[in-house]
């Protein structure tokens, strides 16, 4: 039943405005700052966004440009200021409450799931809680077990708030635009590793709604979701695969709840394959639930193969011999990939191309 | 001032007294926290308060939505778990709501409204209004962190919150001095930079010249003020009963209570005709409460998926 | 690969010792009580344990026996007393941490999946985190929001914490002292309507280690997993089954991780279809893990059918025309179960049976 | 016991300077938090502490595992990454732990390990031990709720923890005054029963004194003891490198805070020849540390499935 859908086609490229690239990190700044402007009710607050590093450079100049007030720092109160949030959206504020990870999330869940999600439910429709919670997940370079989880699925699983975990800087500034707008709570995912990532993004304001999903490479053979940065890994997937004559389709869901379900098993359809890639564990987590919705809408008319790729089913380790197995990479999952199509255990491993290789994230921590 | 007191006093008192006696029914689809000996509390700090002002509260919320002006009818109703109830049958008792008169939410999840309360205050601050905000809690809530939290944040951002400790002394069956090594309430708000002073929460009188004053403070830019009013809970924590059987506190306590009984002691200042006027009102007001909340529906299946999100997002969640 | 398996049967039903019949509520007790009798280092704490209502009567008496230092009530502060026990079981106690409602875990989450889940493995192996949280999941009489949810999925997501949900007083008794032996920390999920369950314990001491599952009814037509309370229905959805010729194969997975996918995954290869009914939401939640596992078991080889049961995908309502449309039961059960034998939707509902009506719970609250 | 503590001192503040060479050349596999400029805060509370005495701490924590006495090959290895690290490279500089000398865990999230240290003190209590429990922490930490809801508990049941808030004036980049409304760590500690002090945090000497005699209360069952020691960081929050360029702070304070330092301070202290000798030991063993790192080999890829849970679970959920 929760299951969104496009019945129509899945959402449309984005125009390659070559003229304007934009990083992430930019992106974000950018949404934030029009946000901002367009409507004085949004405040951005959180640890450290008007601190020096601005986180990333996400925050950089708008508390000069929107005054100490609605751009603050924070004490180290992650349930409080949580709970703050939802007070200033029952009094009609809309909040955008940041957290440099999403680890952190764990102290501000009762506020989140007890109170945001359920508070409109809980009240009958009488209160709207608009507040977005932007909640960056880390990776590499010795982040280990605190600083390295995605727990998105723990929001999709209690309905009552959106979830959005853009990959590219168009859907980024678009998505959060959205978010900002929108009257219920939402989860706004950002992967650290998408901050260095550049792309097209036009100057205006503008939104990436929820329902549909994208599809960023069409094919025929196998269909690859990518989740948040995962998408960037499945591209470069797709690339080892045209290598060795394996079209992937990929699609990147963007909105996790509400998830669009239609665009994913239209392809899978199609395909006859389905390789769900998430920056999470796998139990219980965004890759079952697709994997079990394509199920639901596929089964006894279409069957398929599918497989679930994501955190290793271990704590994060701060080594790299032992990070770099505990993540799925492009070139693991190109492996996954074909294996899917061919129905066996090849065995393939593509070897790396200096041109796919992935960034490997040095600090700022 | 004592007749305005004494009707909402008694308006509680009544209420929750019938709500006790129709309990057995089985008409209330609801656990119930009543307020019954506490209603002094809620019923001084709201009469400081302006309409505009709101409140976040507990559970144990009857007293302070009715003591801001919550609408009775609608309160039975939603103990009902009828449509014409303020949530619509979806909250019951644990999450009353009247937006209309500033009565903005109560929690079934000790401590979460103090840090609301504290969101709402930023965001009047924000709006330069003079607005201010009073946020009701237990003695048990003092113990949880987001209490400790949301008196820094409130002390640092000079939050016009008025935080309202309704120390009863227990939590569920254990008595504070079993949960709190020092049990002074007021040197936490203290320690965190707030004015704070313990004040008796049957003498209704003092407690809203108290408040009053220290609204005003509030008004004035001087930030968050706290209140503990000591009181004590007749009934048993949840459900209609009494509870001395359990033996986790004496009814020798309670009949003390019961003796500095502020609806009595405020009845015995007006003079009798006003007093009986206030009390036929009021009982008219109850018994209709209750006949709104018999002939009211129940809620039908299809609002199970309302509400979730605003309209448009739960028509794309059910396509 | 977390995928625990039982190569060899699923494990036996318990002997029906005729002899000896108790309720859940004492079935927990026992155990406690028999677990701090054997070992010392065993504490029992968490709001109100040694209160007059002692939880239901899982603690009553154990103050008295064990003394106020190994048996105690704590202050409202459920992060911190959570962190303790991680402290208590560092330092070789195993505590058993109490909490009346699985919602107010959402303020213990930080110390349970930051902390206490991740420890042995972010240092190295160094330590020990014998710890058990005993958690409770309502239902009914207004329960609402914020005291109602079951949010073991949460903790199947993060690795290092391992999750029990008995449903009957035998498992009660033996998955607790069990869980109290394990070294590592364990969820155990109590349901308040299980709490009224009576059946077979023995008076000796005994264990229900993690590893299997049980066959509770046994069937040809249709697989239906039960979880927690839902196992309950689950039996009575198969006597409706039973009275319309549908023979269903009833399984409770008693412990959640490790999950024993094994036998479920050999039960659907039998029946070709799989109801998994759970006490929480679906969306990321343990029925979509148990479906993939078994997706992932079986595809390719044998195709089935299956279909997802659990609290509707929305806030739990109080009042009791939606409270009733929130949650399976036995009769939607069995109605599900059918439509998937016969392959679509045949519209039947089966008349309420009075010997088969479920328990509504009315306090104490 | 000059010599002893300037030995500790200069032990730490060498190996963490040498890490902070050592870093650019990227061998270094982990954000490592500098403990240089606050080395005396644990220096004098540990040196007051028993072996079978037990630390908690933050991932600021080279200091206190080393003062603790932690192993120093087994730290450098495991910035390194490398099996021979003090947890086989899977936790980094932010998980040190030597529970052979009873340094039981820092952890990366603010605020958590002060629990922990609560419920390791319980079952010192329990377990009728005279051993204490140190906990480290931050003065950012205590704005986290669990800081006030500990030290509640701690109080309550007169737990042997000496709480030591590292008070350097900042959490990353943001000043304590921007942070807490009323900045007085120690009334807040009083304010839950706690008796506290605030020492000047490069004063090893008076630190240890002070530290002993609130150990010696702690073991005599007075309960919990809280000191707030100041100090300056004079590295960046995180990294090897100066951060003055950010314009958070001032060049001038940490100037002033380095005319103070401790380890000079003590190794004036010292006979010339005692301090070459400890000197000299203290490069020995920070070398061989250095080597026993870099000789020690990276783990395989089958140590990314142990120790999530104990063997023989482990080997359950992987078959
Ligand atoms: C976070 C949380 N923990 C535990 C409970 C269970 N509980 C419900 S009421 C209550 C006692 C609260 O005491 P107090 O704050 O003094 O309020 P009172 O009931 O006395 O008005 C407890 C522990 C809860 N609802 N929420
Ligand atoms: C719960 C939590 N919130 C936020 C962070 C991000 N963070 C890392 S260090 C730090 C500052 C902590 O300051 P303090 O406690 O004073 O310790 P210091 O670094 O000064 O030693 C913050 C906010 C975190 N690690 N954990
Ligand atoms: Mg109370
Ligand atoms: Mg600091």
């Amino acid at each position: 039943m929760l299951s969104p859908t496009a019945k129509a086609a899945p959402r449309p490229a984005p125009k390659p405005a070559a003229e304007r690239t934009r990083s992430f990190v930019e992106a974000v700044r950018e949404a934030t700052e029009q946000e901002m402007a367009r409507d004085e009710n949004v405040v951005l607050y959180g640890l450290d966004v008007d601190d020096p590093k601005a986180i990333q450079g996400t925050t950089l100049g708008l508390p000069a440009k929107f005054g100490a007030e609605r751009v603050f720092g924070t004490p180290l109160s992650e349930d409080a200021m949580t709970g703050a949030a939802i007070g200033m959206a029952l009094a009609g504020l809309r909040p955008i409450h940041v957290h440099i990870r999403m680890d952190f999330l764990l102290l501000a869940v009762n506020q989140l799931l007890n109170v945001a999600a359920k508070s409109r439910y809980m009240y009958g429709g009488r209160v709207n809680v608009p507040m977005v919670v932007r909640a960056m997940i880390g990776k590499s370079w010795g982040q280990g077990a605190q600083h390295s989880q995605g727990l998105h699925s723990f929001f999709m699983h209690v309905p009552g708030i959106k979830v959005v975990a853009p990959s590219t800087p168009y859907d980024a500034k678009g998505t959060l635009a959205a978010a900002v707008r929108d009257d219920n709570p939402v989860l706004y995912v950002e992967h650290r590793l998408l901050h260095f990532q550049k792309g097209p993004v036009p100057a205006e304001s503008y939104t990436v709604q929820p329902g549909k999903a994208r599809i960023t490479v069409p094919g025929s053979d196998v269909t690859v979701v990518g989740i948040s940065y995962m998408q960037v890994e499945a591209l470069r997937a797709a690339k080892y695969l045209a290598d060795v004559g394996v079209k992937a389709e990929v699609i990147d869901p963007i909105w996790l709840n509400p998830l669009d379900t239609d665009t994913i098993a239209e392809s899978v359809a199609r395909t006859g394959r389905l390789l769900v890639v998430d920056t999470a564990w796998t139990n219980c987590g965004a890759a079952a639930e697709i994997v079990s919705r394509v199920g639901e809408k596929l089964q006894g008319e279409v069957p398929f193969r599918f497989q679930r790729m994501g955190f290793a089913p271990t704590t994060c380790p701060t080594t790299p011999t032992l990070e770099d197995a505990f993540y799925p990479n492009a070139r693991t999952i190109a492996a996954a990939a074909r294996d899917l199509v061919e129905g066996r255990k090849t065995g393939w491993l593509p070897a790396e191309r200096a041109d796919l290789q992935s960034i490997e994230f040095k600090g700022p921590f | 001032m004592h007749a305005r007191l004494y009707r909402s006093l008694y308006r509680i008192r009544r209420v929750e007294e019938e709500i006790a006696r129709v309990y057995a029914s089985d008409k209330i689809k609801s656990p119930v926290h009543l307020s019954i000996g506490q209603e002094a509390v809620s019923v001084g700090v709201c009469d400081a308060l302006r309409p505009d002002d709101v409140v976040f509260g507990t559970y144990r919320g009857h007293a302070m939505y009715l003591a801001k002006g919550g609408d009775m009818a609608a309160m039975v109703a939603e103990l009902y778990g009828k449509v014409g109830g303020c949530t619509r049958g979806k909250g019951g008792s644990m999450h009353l709501i009247d937006t209309e008169c500033g009565v903005m939410g109560t929690s079934a999840v000790v401590g979460t409204t103090i840090a609301n309360a504290a969101g709402y205050a930023y965001a009047m601050k924000v709006r330069r209004s003079d607005a201010v905000v009073a946020s009701f809690f237990g003695d048990g809530a003092t113990e949880e962190g987001v209490f400790a939290e949301t008196l820094n944040f409130a002390v640092l951002k000079k939050l016009p919150v008025l935080f309202v400790c309704e120390n009863n002394g227990f939590a569920i069956h254990t008595a504070q001095a079993k949960r709190q090594g020092l049990t002074d309430i007021c040197a936490r708000a203290r320690a965190y930079g707030m004015p704070a002073e313990r004040i008796d929460g049957n003498d209704v009188l003092t407690l809203r010249d108290r408040a009053e004053a220290a609204i005003e403070r509030m008004r004035g830019g001087e930030g968050p003020q706290f209140i503990e009013a000591t009181t004590y809970r007749w009934r048993e924590h949840v459900g209609p009963g009494q509870d001395f059987h359990l033996g986790y506190r004496e009814q020798a306590d309670c009949d003390a209570a019961q003796a500095r009984d502020a609806v009595r002691a405020i009845a015995e200042m007006l003079d009798p005709k006003e007093r009986a006027l206030i009390e036929s009102a009021v009982e008219l007001e109850v018994r209709e409460a209750f006949q709104f909340a018999e002939a009211s529906a129940f809620p039908t299946t299809d609002d199970l998926m309302t509400d979730i999100f605003t309209e448009e997002a739960d028509a794309l969640a059910n396509r």
